[in-house]
């Protein structure tokens, strides 16, 4: 059944990320774009934690962690650059 | 206890340090000790990069403050789901201005967090000299009726943990 | 197994470590450092040449057996060319120290870096190795280029640092390719695992050695690749094109070093056959657009560039005719090219700083004080440049197309050679008159003062093509051995993996 | 799979080349990085694709290729120091000529 | 002979130091020459004796190239008449060069021509001959332009040195192919292979290039263009180079192998028709010259010429004519030139337009210049008569090609009637008709009597000549014709030569054809005025010009500064390449059998060639290429992820977001958005080359993940723990069995970085390119809540730095990773609170941080010497203490911990350096 | 996968979370794609899929909790983290949103202008 559930999962996570790059590819302003791509780290986190599951692995906490580390820096740095024109000053 | 808050300045959040170091790893003594190490000199290090004169006076109602949050956005997403994928033509999108009580800048912090993690609202803005938060709300009906929740149910609860 | 063959890559970067560290000591420390450990590189060139007459030396990083760890292979070319480096960095770095050091940040550590990174390139046994110490030198090239800044090194920095950035893209393909054929690093035991591939495999392969071709094509300034140079050399600081004197042998040398040994082991049926097919052509134009670059050059520098292109390509089509003589003559071409071009980028600094207006620009006629000096130093340069007697250039021309005489089409070689030996006078007789004779005395009130350490430096660089015509024999004797070591992979093999190369099938644990 | 792999990293690359070949240089920089990203995968798809093996002595049976991956690990590492290098150069270059083309149009402009 | 090359040597070192009067120079310098002229009589026995004298001393074996000499007849002539019209010379450059500083230049310079003329002469070794021969070329390089304010000068020197350097260089190879072909480079080896030589397929080829050389050298047409402007050369140069020298030396190359290269058609072809062009061109040139110097220079050319013809021909009389002839022109060719300097010195002028009736004031210098010049006309009983007549008489004897027997003789007394008007031209213009003209110097300024010796002696030297031919025949030229032909003929009999009618009558012809054609000269010169001007130097310069400005717009055509050309020739070479390699290939598809599609594979496959292809649509709008780059690095990650490489995937990611935030940073100062610029061809064309290097890399992926492969890496994977003390193998590769690589890559780090921050050091920044908003407000510098957060997420960060660290030895992790995040968390510090508020609260210097690592990682690695094992060993031991249970110590954590520290020196030093471009720390101050 | 050896009830309960957590994500994207004006799409991701990705690790928690027969918290650390930065990024998005005057004419009310 988790079998199963897991890719469901996959599934829905897929068609989510399908869904952020709708978003990302028509915007239609820059903030949009930034937000889409916030969303898709999320649930790429998401695929990196099912891979996990489905291959049984146990190893793949790092990488979500990172990605969570990651998207969060990468979202501020963009959104800080959008209002100041620069990301470190 | 001067010693002591010299090597830990921040006694609270050393402790949670160990704890976090504790969880990811197995627990052994080896490892106690060395997450205490880390604890300290992490700590340490990190002190000039912290926030000033934050004081958290009842960790505990901070807990169920944060248990409560849970359920809230639990609960709230449920009922922001149902918007977006059954109403989402008959939303009436708006902002609106949160007059502050709180004057430490962590605990509106917290609250500006919980404002965002609660289905419905977003705080977009704090602005520090006006003392108020800009929020934007998804489903905009009652402004005053909104202002009163979050008063009674988060900001007050928070003023009660920071104490000033 | 010496602890001494590891030092040519431990010192300068312990020295580039501890300037970093110590980075805000003051110039005249940092001097001393930097010569002292660039001294003692010297030292060690002169052992590893010492030490290389007798056989192969090794080095197990880590203790690993090849071809798991890591190798370092010292033979004779590889001693040489260290030697050659270190002499090289050691006019330098006394010459930058005279205070084009001061006009950025961190010469010295960038210095060190990038003894560090050629260092290990050719010491290195291991494809992925070189790639890696191949980003060391590179970067620090880079660095180095750049060092002064201003608009034209600006943009001639950002060409060449993309272009080899594509350049090191094919680099790792082919080592993909490589691997992915082979399953190894190692590049006895790659010679070894290609000479028993299937046929088919084999023939992907040859598009290894093709791509490897391109990419140290790109380093070793080859025709329709070599375009970046001109200008990033020109542009860079005076000590730094002069150690970028050495930087397109290193192309030549991971050339030589892959193609002989790498693709070479098979004696029936050598990969590098379909390579050097393509490079001879294309070598011959090399040479052949040097000698109009030569000759078209606005600034003594950019002369000095093409001379480095003209070099390149000499060496490159000798290196395509596939002898063991012809090699042996184009590795003593290259002592004395690698010094020459140095010789000239210094040169024109030099002369530049006492001109009082157009620094070393060609078109235009400025007073000059130290005529005398200056002169005498640049006839001399440019006798042995153009290859006249009785200087190295004239030897090492001379035994090359001697040597060449056995390969079927030598002629177009020769025809080349000459007439860029034709462009080579009539530039650089161009450039003497204009600045020597042409103008008017020094009136200037205030005489510039010639730096004796500077015109010593260059005197002394100069010297060493003298001294390599007097002394021809014996290095000839050496370049003859090391051209015979080089066409013998199997040697190079056997004393890296430690038994016979006629093993095929490569090793498995 | 094999096919797809190939005709992916055959995109990557198409697209990378494609845009260093534009004229200017944060395009170029784009390039390089998607012509980096082909190239390590490439280079870690020589160790053959295996899926839930890890090489990690002791968690499955059977283990992917670790070299490779130790030799991409390098490689990106370098890729990224090239490429911070690279932007920093092209901000200067940007600053000092004044516009961010890489095309020269004046030969002899900055011949000094 | 070495005590010569001695006397020289230590001449010249003495030279450098005294500056004295000009008589001491020249004394000085006279020494040498004169001691060998008395050396060179006193090997006068042996060199008559047949067998060449030789010595010899190893050099360089393996070119063949030794330091041998050789002394025999011809050798023994030219010598004699280098250093004994050396020796006059250096005694008029005496007077010539009075009261000018720039004497002992010129009397350093001649001595080295002199020293390099004998070398060509004396060499027994041809490589060490060329040695020579180019110092000839390169001196007088330098004497021609001793003049050198004079621009005329300088172009003169650089033509010469242009062409004789050339054909130096044709020399060096038309040499090497023959010391191939011989088997050696020594004379006796050559000289003793002459059948052989002839016989070799490349004789053809090998004999045009050495006579390239030789006629270079000797002026011979067309070549010749360069020695009428070796005239601005002072006059003991013009002297001695230019009539005696430098321009034989050609002659003696040829002369010289003769033995082994003559006799064949080629050779008589070749080097008899451009004799006769020469001879022609230089004789009907000198006469319309107005210049003294001028006129002398094409009278040399042409009696080049006839010498040429005359070694052409290569019977043993021609030969014996050619050396007597070559004599003759040197002795009256020098007084001449002499002549002409002191002259010019005089009067301050060289037209003969304008000299005139010199007569009067110079009567000495008439009387010995009457000797010479007639011998140049070749009246009888001059020395010229006779070369002249035995020309004539061996053009008669010249059958062998059908076109000669005729030709040739009627061709040699046309330019004899030339040579006759100019001769009197030169004679009669300058010391007669009328009165001078506009002379710059005037009345002409007299010079010591004794400034006429050298004329004086050599005029009668000639006249001598003239009268006891026989005499001087015998004792001189005899020896040296004997080593210039294979046969041993008797000597040449001079009273065979006066019987002879023909030549008489030839001789007959000419003078008087000579005087009628001068004396229509005014109507001549007024024709030849009319003529197109052309001027040598002109030409040579044009030429040269053009060559030059060719080649520039070629190399600018080519090195265009164009980068996107620079990279598509880099990409289209190597597709070609690749693809004519790959043509053999039998199958792309390998025996390994395909592996089935997963729709997970499919879809991130999918999507990160979809982002891909998205940057590239999106490339001209920044902001939004780098978001969808971020995208395909995500995926990249992901793919690493799901094929088995979680370090990889963890690295790619931390990179990923460092670049995306260093390409931000920068492109605040880069525009937004760029035009759209490509038109299509160019899109096409790069559409090509990108479709053409993505199908190779798409092509070989897929050859070679079908074909199976024998790794190395089951060594890896079993040494991993026993002899690397982890279980990720990765880490364990990193650290251990290929720490030097990572040893490298920590280092390129460290070198990017603080690169950066000498970029970034004294960058200015004029502007800053921020967008105009209206809506300020928002935009505070440092958001409070963003500030909150960022200060408590990074002691969590550095703790999860510090549990990737320790784990990675085992796990995925290790000291890069940790590192990146270490820096991750100090740059959302930057950000949050901004440079300044960061800067001020670390504690230490980026730079020693980024040293300190590469120490560490470094030390690591020599500590292994301690224990004698080689650098990188590493070392790991299981301990167990009381209370703390067993735990695992590994040096490779040393090593990592180096690793760690340079990554987080590195990226913070790269993210400060490019913060701090904006803010109040401002350019000038450093950061980190 | 080792469910085979997994009770019923947790296996249901981990299915749950899991199918749970997608759904709730799927809902967030939903939003950013089909939502008016960008500060309603700002809703969506900032909750929806910060509650998903939670649920989500919930599951992954008791997934590799009960394989190692220890409790296994790295999922808890990276919910709590998703939790604390979520608000913050959408913090900052918003206001960029502001400062660029992102759908000003759009459906939000008392647009703030100042
Ligand atoms: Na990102
Ligand atoms: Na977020």
């Amino acid at each position: 059944m988790i079998e199963w559930a897991v890719n469901l999962a996959i599934t829905v996570f897929a068609i989510a990320i399908l869904l952020n790059l709708y978003r990302l590819a028509i915007g239609p302003d820059i903030v949009d774009r930034i937000l889409a791509l916030d969303t898709l780290m999320i649930n790429s986190i998401a695929l990196i934690v099912l891979f996990d599951i489905r291959l049984s692995l146990g190893i793949l906490f790092e990488a979500a962690m990172l990605i969570a580390l990651m998207g969060f820096v990468g979202t501020v740095a963009m959104t800080k650059y959008l209002l100041r024109g620069d990301v470190i000053e | 206890m001067n010693w002591l808050q010299r090597w830990v300045p921040h006694p609270l959040f050393a402790g949670f340090l160990l704890l976090l170091w504790l969880l990811m790893n197995e627990f052994s003594f080896a490892h106690l000790l060395l997450g205490a190490v880390l604890a300290v000199v992490i700590s340490r290090v990190t002190q000039p990069f912290w926030p000033e004169r934050s004081k958290i006076k009842h960790p505990g109602r901070l807990l169920r403050y944060l248990g409560r949050l849970l359920m809230d956005i639990l609960k709230s997403n449920l009922i922001v789901a149902r918007r977006i994928l059954f109403y989402s033509r008959q939303l009436e999108p708006g902002f609106f201005t949160y007059p502050l009580t709180l004057t430490d800048d962590f605990a509106v912090t917290i609250l500006a967090s919980t404002i965002s993690l609660t289905p419905g609202t977003v705080s977009a803005h704090y602005d520090r000299e006006g003392r108020c938060l800009l929020i934007h709300c998804l489903h905009l009906e009652d402004e005053a009726a909104l202002i009163q929740d979050i008063r009674e149910h988060y900001e007050k609860p928070l003023q009660e943990i920071f104490d000033d | 197994m010496t602890h001494l063959m590891i030092l040519p890559v431990v010192i300068p970067m312990l020295a580039a470590a501890w300037l970093l560290v110590n980075h805000r000591a003051s110039i005249g420390r940092q001097r001393v450092w930097s010569i002292f450990s660039t001294s003692v590189l010297v030292a060690l060139g002169v052992w590893a040449v010492v030490a290389a007459q007798t056989d192969y030396h090794t080095y197990w990083l880590g203790n690993w057996q090849p071809p798991f760890g890591i190798v370092l292979v010292l033979d004779r070319l590889s001693a040489m060319m260290l030697l050659l480096a270190a002499l090289l960095a050691l006019f330098c770095v006394l010459y930058a120290s005279r205070g084009s050091d001061r006009e950025g940040s961190h010469f010295h550590a960038l210095f060190q870096f990038q003894l560090m990174g050629i260092n290990g390139a050719f010491l290195t046994g291991d494809l992925f190795n070189l790639f890696v110490f191949f980003e060391i030198l590179l970067l620090a090239s880079y660095a180095l280029l750049l060092h002064g800044g201003g608009r034209a090194r600006s943009r001639a920095g950002l060409h060449y640092v993309i272009i080899n950035l594509l350049g090191s893209a094919l680099f790792l393909l082919a080592l993909g390719i490589l691997y992915g054929l082979t399953g190894t690093l190692n590049m006895a035991d790659l010679a070894v695992r290609i000479a028993a591939a299937s046929p088919d495999d084999q023939t992907l392969l040859k598009g290894a050695a093709l791509l490897l071709m391109v990419v140290f094509g790109i380093k070793a300034a080859i025709l329709p690749l070599l375009f970046w140079l001109p200008r990033a050399y020109s542009a860079s600081s005076a000590p730094v094109a002069a150690l970028f004197a050495i930087m397109t042998k290193v192309g030549f040398y991971a050339m030589v070093r892959v193609l002989l040994i790498v693709f070479g082991l098979d004696p029936a049926q050598p990969l590098n056959a379909g390579v050097f097919l393509w490079l001879w052509p294309l070598a011959l134009a090399t040479l052949g657009l040097g000698a109009i670059g030569v000759l078209g050059a606005a600034s003594l520098r950019t002369m000095a560039a093409y001379l480095v292109i003209m070099s390149s390509g000499l060496l490159m089509a000798s290196f395509a005719m596939a002898e063991t003589t012809v090699l042996a003559a184009s590795l003593f071409y290259l002592l004395h090219s690698t010094c020459l071009a140095a010789v000239f980028f210094l040169l024109a600094d030099l002369i530049g700083r006492q001109r009082s207006d157009g620094y070393d620009l060609l078109s235009v006629t400025a007073p000059l004080t130290h005529r005398w000096i200056l002169g005498t130093l640049f006839l001399v340069a440019a006798v042995s440049m153009a290859g006249l007697p009785p200087f190295s250039g004239f030897i090492s021309k001379a035994w090359l197309l001697q040597n060449a005489t056995g390969h079927p089409h030598y002629l177009w070689l020769w025809g080349i050679t000459l007439l860029a030996g034709l462009f080579m006078i009539a530039a650089l007789s161009r450039a003497g008159s204009g600045w020597f004779w042409k103008p008017e005395p020094f009136t200037g009130r205030q005489r510039r003062k010639l730096d004796p350490a500077r015109v010593a430096t260059v005197s002394v660089l100069i010297g060493i093509s003298g001294t390599l015509a007097l002394f021809a024999a014996p290095v000839m004797e050496y370049m003859t051995a090391t051209a015979g070591q080089l066409y013998h992979p199997s040697a190079y093999v056997q004393a890296v993996l430690g038994e016979p190369a006629t093993k095929t099938g490569g090793l498995t644990p | 799979m094999e096919l797809m792999i190939a005709a992916a990293l055959g995109i990557l690359t198409t697209c990378g080349v494609f845009l260093i070949l534009r004229a200017r240089t944060f395009s170029v920089v784009l390039g390089l990085t998607l012509l980096s990203h082909a190239v390590n995968l490439f280079l870690f798809s020589m160790g053959r694709l295996t899926t839930g093996a890890p090489a990690i002595v002791g968690l499955t049976e059977s283990s992917a290729d670790p070299l490779p991956q130790a030799l991409v690990l390098t490689a990106i590492v370098i890729s990224f120091a090239m490429t911070a290098f690279v932007v920093v150069l092209s901000l200067k270059a940007a600053v000092e000529l004044r516009n961010d083309h890489v095309d020269g149009e004046n030969p002899n402009e900055d011949r000094l | 002979m070495l005590p010569v090359l001695g006397a020289f040597a230590s001449w010249l070192l003495s030279r450098r130091s005294d500056g004295t009067s000009i008589r001491a120079h020249a004394l000085l310098a006279a020494v040498a020459p004169f001691t060998g002229v008395l050396l060179l009589a006193s090997h006068w026995p042996q060199a008559s004796d047949q067998n060449a004298l030789i010595t010899t001393v190893q050099w360089i074996p393996q070119l063949g190239l030794d330091l041998s000499f050789r002394l025999d007849g011809l050798s023994w002539l030219f010598a004699t008449l280098i250093t004994g019209i050396g020796c006059l010379i250096i005694l008029y450059a005496r007077y010539y060069f009075d009261g000018k500083a720039t004497a002992p230049r010129f009397f350093i310079l001649i001595q080295l021509f002199m020293t390099a003329m004998l070398g060509i002469v004396l060499s027994e070794n041809l490589l060490f001959m060329l040695v020579f021969w180019e110092l000839t070329s390169l001196v007088s390089f330098l004497l021609i332009g001793f003049n050198w304010s004079n621009r005329g000068a300088r172009r003169g020197a650089r033509m010469s040195l242009v062409i004789t350097g050339g054909g130096g260089l044709a020399l060096l190879a038309g040499i090497l192919l023959l010391g191939n072909m011989a088997g050696s480079f020594q004379l006796s080896d050559i000289l003793s292979q002459g059948e052989t030589l002839k016989q070799h397929s490349l004789y053809p080829l090998m004999l045009s290039l050495v006579l390239l050389g030789a006629f270079t050298k000797s002026a011979q047409a067309p070549f010749h263009l360069w020695l009428p402007h070796a005239m601005a050369a002072p006059t003991p140069v013009s002297a001695y180079l230019h009539s005696a020298t430098m321009v034989k030396a050609g002659l003696f190359l040829m002369a010289r192998l003769h033995p082994a290269l003559g006799d064949t058609e080629l050779w008589f072809a070749l080097i008899t028709v451009t004799g006769m062009v020469t001879l022609m061109v230089g004789a009907f040139v000198a006469m319309f010259m107005h210049d003294i110097k001028g006129l002398l220079a094409y009278s040399t050319i042409s009696h080049l010429g006839l010498i040429t013809l005359l070694i052409g021909m290569g019977s043993e009389m021609a030969m014996a004519a050619a050396l007597f002839h070559l004599v003759c022109h040197a002795l009256f060719k020098a007084p001449l030139f002499m002549m002409a300097g002191y002259v010019d010195q005089a009067t301050g002028s060289r037209d003969m337009q304008l000299i005139n009736g010199l007569w009067r004031w110079m009567p000495a210098l008439m009387i010995v210049t009457l000797v010479p010049a007639a011998a140049m006309a070749g009246l009888p009983l001059m020395s010229g008569y006779l070369s002249k007549k035995m020309l004539f008489s061996e053009s008669l004897l010249v059958t062998a090609p059908h076109w000669a027997d005729v030709v040739i003789p009627a061709w040699v007394t046309v330019a004899g009637l030339f040579s006759v008007a100019y001769s009197v031209r030169i004679f009669h213009n300058v010391f007669f008709n009328g009165q001078p003209r506009d002379l710059p110097v005037w009345p002409p300024k007299h010079k010591p009597a004794a400034a006429l010796s050298p004329l004086a002696i050599l005029a009668t030297l000639s006249l001598l000549v003239g009268l006891a031919p026989q005499w001087i025949y015998d004792h001189l030229v005899h020896l040296a014709v004997l080593q210039t032909t294979v046969s041993h003929l008797p000597a040449y009999d001079f009273s065979a030569l006066s019987d002879a009618h023909t030549p008489a009558m030839m001789s007959l012809v000419a003078m008087l054809g000579g005087l009628a054609v001068y004396a229509a000269r005014k109507p001549l010169f007024a024709i030849h005025a009319r003529l197109p001007e052309v001027d040598a130097k002109d030409i040579f310069e044009t030429a040269m010009q053009r060559t030059i400005r060719f080649s520039q717009t070629l190399v600018y055509r080519l090195e265009n500064g164009s980068l996107q050309r620079y990279l598509a020739l880099i990409l289209l070479t190597t597709v070609a390449l690749v693809a004519w390699s790959l043509l053999g290939l039998e199958r792309w598809r390998g025996p390994v059998p395909l592996s089935s599609l997963n729709p997970l594979v499919v879809f991130g496959i999918s999507i990160l060639c979809l982002s891909a292809i998205g940057v590239v649509l999106f490339h001209r709008h920044r902001l939004p290429a780098l978001l969808l780059l971020s995208v395909t690095g995500l995926f990249v990650t992901l793919t690493f992820a799901w094929f088995s490489a979680p370090d990889l995937a963890l690295t790619q990611l931390s990179v990923e977001v460092m670049a995306v935030v260093i390409m931000m940073l920068a492109l605040s100062f880069l525009p937004q958005s760029s035009p759209k610029e490509s038109r299509f061809p160019r899109i096409a064309r790069d559409l090509f080359v990108a479709l053409a290097a993505g199908g190779g890399v798409a092509a070989f992926t897929f050859a070679v993940l079908t074909r199976p492969v024998n790794s190395i890496s089951d060594f890896f994977l079993a040494n991993s723990v026993p002899g690397g003390g982890g279980t990720n193998v990765v880490n364990v590769i990193l650290v251990d069995f290929r720490g030097f690589d990572t040893l490298g890559e920590i280092t390129v780090l460290g070198i990017a970085a603080v690169a950066v921050f000498a970029f970034t050091r004294n960058l200015n920044l004029k502007k800053r390119v921020a967008e105009s908003g209206h809506a300020h407000w928002v935009a505070e510098p440092h958001p409070v809540i963003l500030q909150m957060v960022a200060h408590m997420a990074l002691p969590i960060a550095l703790l999860v730095s510090a549990y990737i660290f320790l784990r990675g030895h085992n796990m995925p992790g290790g000291g890069f990773i940790a590192g990146l995040v270490t820096a991750v968390a100090l740059t959302l510090q930057y950000m949050a609170g901004g440079l300044v508020w960061a800067q001020a609260r670390m504690r230490t210097h980026f730079r020693s941080l980024i040293g300190a690592g590469l120490m560490i990682a470094l030390l690591t690695g020599v500590a292994s010497w301690l224990f004698g094992y080689p650098f990188l060993t590493t070392t790991f031991a299981h301990l167990h203490w009381p209370l703390i249970g067993e735990f695992e110590l590994a040096s490779a954590l040393l090593f990592d911990l180096g690793v760690y520290t340079t990554v987080v020196g590195a990226t913070l030093l790269i993210l400060a350096n490019l913060g701090k471009l904006m803010t109040i720390a401002g350019p000038g101050k450093e950061v980190g | 996968m080792t469910a085979s050896s997994m009770p019923f009830v947790l296996e249901l309960v981990i299915s749950l979370f899991l199918v749970a957590g997608a759904l709730f994500a799927l809902i967030g994207s939903i939003g950013l794609a089909w939502l008016r004006d960008f500060f309603m799409r700002l809703h969506g991701p900032t909750k929806a899929s910060t509650l998903g990705l939670g649920c989500l690790l919930i599951g992954s928690l008791l997934f590799f909790s009960f394989q190692r027969g220890a409790l296994s918290v790295h999922e808890a650390i990276v919910t709590v983290f998703l939790f604390v930065t979520a608000p913050v990024s959408a913090h900052m998005m918003a206001k960029a949103a502001l400062f660029r005057g992102v759908d000003k004419g759009g459906p939000s009310r008392n647009y703030p202008d100042r």
